[in-house]
């Protein structure tokens, strides 16, 4: 399979300073072996994307503990208290964003979208600081585009294409992560010959690597 | 009434609100308790932020499966006819109006149908997850609480803390009663016989509207 | 199935004037049996929303022909003559739409956004009336929602929920006409009892009546 | 050439433009061609905006199937490992970038990369499909067409048939050369040595920036 990449050779794709998703929702979703080497790495200064801030010891989290995360954009950081803590005493910048926002965000810079506007936020300090757009009598957000270098994703099962699906509530931001980074990798819990064309959650051109997780 | 057959009354009272193939998302916390009070007799169909509708009961031993949770993270089983789908498609469902009914927890609700319910400045930060979007684009907006936090009235003329979403609260279901929230103010429309309309007005900061309220009938 | 429609109760359902979504690209994924009963019902003053204007003799081709139709959104007409005849003559409207714009504005419909900003058209007639918003460095046209009154769909498989499945290219803009109309009627090659939870393309909840076609 | 052998050549010299694992889209009429002359020790993913990537030959009796067509409405297969997807999705991946080369007939292209190729006021009224947004999101646009048309130039100084697009165009190649639109102007890189020089500037009415340019090697 020619995107196959060992985990050991993640390190060559990373680097200080760089911006990734990760997808999931309370690590259901994320892949945990990947974020594990991510530590292990110890690559820092990151900005994650993620919807939220993983559960202790799980996940995101391992980052953030290990210092790692420069910047948190999610959307709900409660299950992780360690997460609010080191933002309350300025170790961690954390950007709160809307979940369906941020989805739509993401969509938007994967789809080359200049931006989409919402009606969420309205009237909250959501909107401080953005342009506000009235269209059909109703005022909106204007929100902006949100891309990364990488986004680091869980397929429950990868074909030899590295067309994915990924299985009951795992996929949450997956998808959308992958049309919107420059680089994709994939932590596959199967690689099968192929996967039914109809049912393709991910086409493989989003794709760069895929890592198989030792189950 | 106790903590717990408190969250049940106004779990139980709330879940009549529902109609047949209603789209309905509970919160977290108090409004989870609504699940266990749905009527027999109609279809209600769960959605949950992360991504399903038809959500059901928490799974047994033999029915448990890590990959399907609820958007606490919590797992929970899939009722046959529900399916999956990724965030952009849960909340085009949330915030293009195919949500029937949002019921959800709050620190503050005012009389012009605002609340707030995900930031204490200072203190706690969980962040407003999915709750934004649900209250603006749900049809109808519950809010599920109790009446006040500590003997401190939560049903304000104004809120203080950040606002979730402004004016977009139609009922309040509490262990004292049922608001409605229009135009002109809060109309106590039910009230719980355990509770003096003078208790409930004096519990409550806003200005409540009564005009003939009926009793409140739950059975938990 | 609570949601099966009679072929002959399609006209309780619509009425003069109203507009119509219609799924399919060049008639593939278009229902033609509900469009055919459209035609014998003779509903008229009808405001399409199709990508095109169907191939001659079939498809909306026919409601076209039958001069039932008053405006046309698309975003390509050149397959069937007849449209670009009756539109010069002044007995059509005709709104030509870029494909993705076309697809963007119904999805903007169905989530409630307030309208997207897209790069295509900067610089041609079709920014012509419309707000230009410049975000990043960058002109995009400010596109608004679209919505109607009714969906006329093409199902390949759907459940007794009234879950759906669109078969390869079939499926093209019939998911997110789904999500945009007060009404959605699906036609249904086949009806089985249940599709996989990960499979579904259309949930259930977006469907109101599903109409059995007869093979 | 004869006009089938011009269309030939014109798709063939095209093909050369692709890498290996490029995404490709090709419109309707000349495009299509290029299908037929990929290389075959590269890997080329076509997509089909009316919702697939991996678009195969035409089908036979056997393996014919109503359900999959391409963006002209026709018949085609499917590749091993290619998908379908919707049109939000199909347009996702055009406009986002996400298409390397898209390869497009036009009826008149200019000095600035505009492109006019979708209306003849008054005469001929098809409609854009999806045409702008694949001139606007590709990577690198190439235009796939004859010089000339009846003898009269369409490389011109300034379009004058209602635009695509503004300043999106990379590449042309017709019958007469391949040439590269950049910031200065047009410029002939490769020309057919069935034509002099100054035939192929006298059958362009844009200036033609001619620096040492190459022999087209085309096997039809």
């Amino acid at each position: 399979m020619k995107k196959l990449l060992n985990i050991n050779n993640l390190k060559d794709h990373v680097f200080d300073g760089m911006s990734i998703m990760v997808g999931g929702f309370m690590v259901v979703g994320t892949p945990e072996f990947i974020v594990d080497e991510l530590v292990n790495i110890g690559v820092k200064d990151l900005t994650l994307i993620c919807n939220d801030a993983g559960l202790p010891g799980k996940g995101i989290a391992k980052l953030i503990t290990n210092g790692q995360v420069k910047t948190l954009i999610a959307s709900h950081i409660g299950l992780n208290p360690e997460a609010g803590q080191l933002m309350s005493a300025g170790k961690m910048e954390c950007i709160l964003i809307p979940q369906g926002t941020l989805a739509e965000r993401i969509r938007a810079g994967g789809a080359g979208l200049g931006g989409i506007l919402t009606p969420t936020g309205i009237g909250t300090i959501v909107e401080e600081g953005k342009q506000i757009i009235n269209t059909n009598g109703k005022d909106f957000i204007l929100e902006l585009p949100l891309r990364a270098d990488l986004a680091i994703l869980e397929g429950t099962t990868v074909d030899e294409y590295g067309n994915v699906v990924y299985t009951k509530t795992t996929r949450n931001f997956n998808p959308v992560m992958a049309t919107a980074t420059d680089l994709v990798i994939v932590g596959a819990r199967e690689i099968i010959k192929r996967i039914d064309p109809d049912n393709v959650m991910t086409p493989h051109i989003f794709v760069d690597y895929v890592i198989k997780e030792e189950l | 009434m106790d903590k717990l057959q408190t969250r049940n009354f106004i779990a139980a009272r709330v879940a009549k609100e529902f109609k047949d193939n209603d789209v309905v998302n509970l919160g977290i916390g108090l409004p989870t308790l609504v699940a266990n009070f749905l009527p027999d007799d109609i279809t209600i169909n769960l959605q949950s932020e992360n991504g399903l509708i038809g959500l059901g009961p928490k799974p047994n031993e033999v029915n448990f499966d890590r990959d399907i949770t609820n958007a606490g993270g919590q797992p929970v089983t899939l009722l046959e006819g529900g399916m999956y789908f990724d965030s952009t498609l849960s909340f085009s469902i949330i915030r293009g109006g195919h949500v029937d009914v949002t019921v959800l927890g709050s620190l503050q609700v005012d009389e012009t149908g605002s609340l707030a319910n995900w930031i204490i400045p200072g203190k706690m930060v969980p962040g407003m997850g999915g709750a934004m979007d649900l209250v603006t684009g749900a049809k109808k907006v519950i809010i599920a609480m109790t009446h006040t936090n500590k003997g401190r009235p939560k049903i304000l003329k104004a809120c203080t803390l950040p606002l979730t979403a402004k004016n977009q609260v139609n009922m309040i279901v509490t262990e004292m009663g049922v608001m409605a929230i229009k135009e002109d103010g809060i109309h106590l429309i039910e009230y719980n016989p355990e509770y003096t309309i003078e208790e409930i007005k004096n519990a409550t900061e806003a200005n409540l509207i009564v005009n003939e309220p009926i009793k409140m009938k739950v059975e938990v």
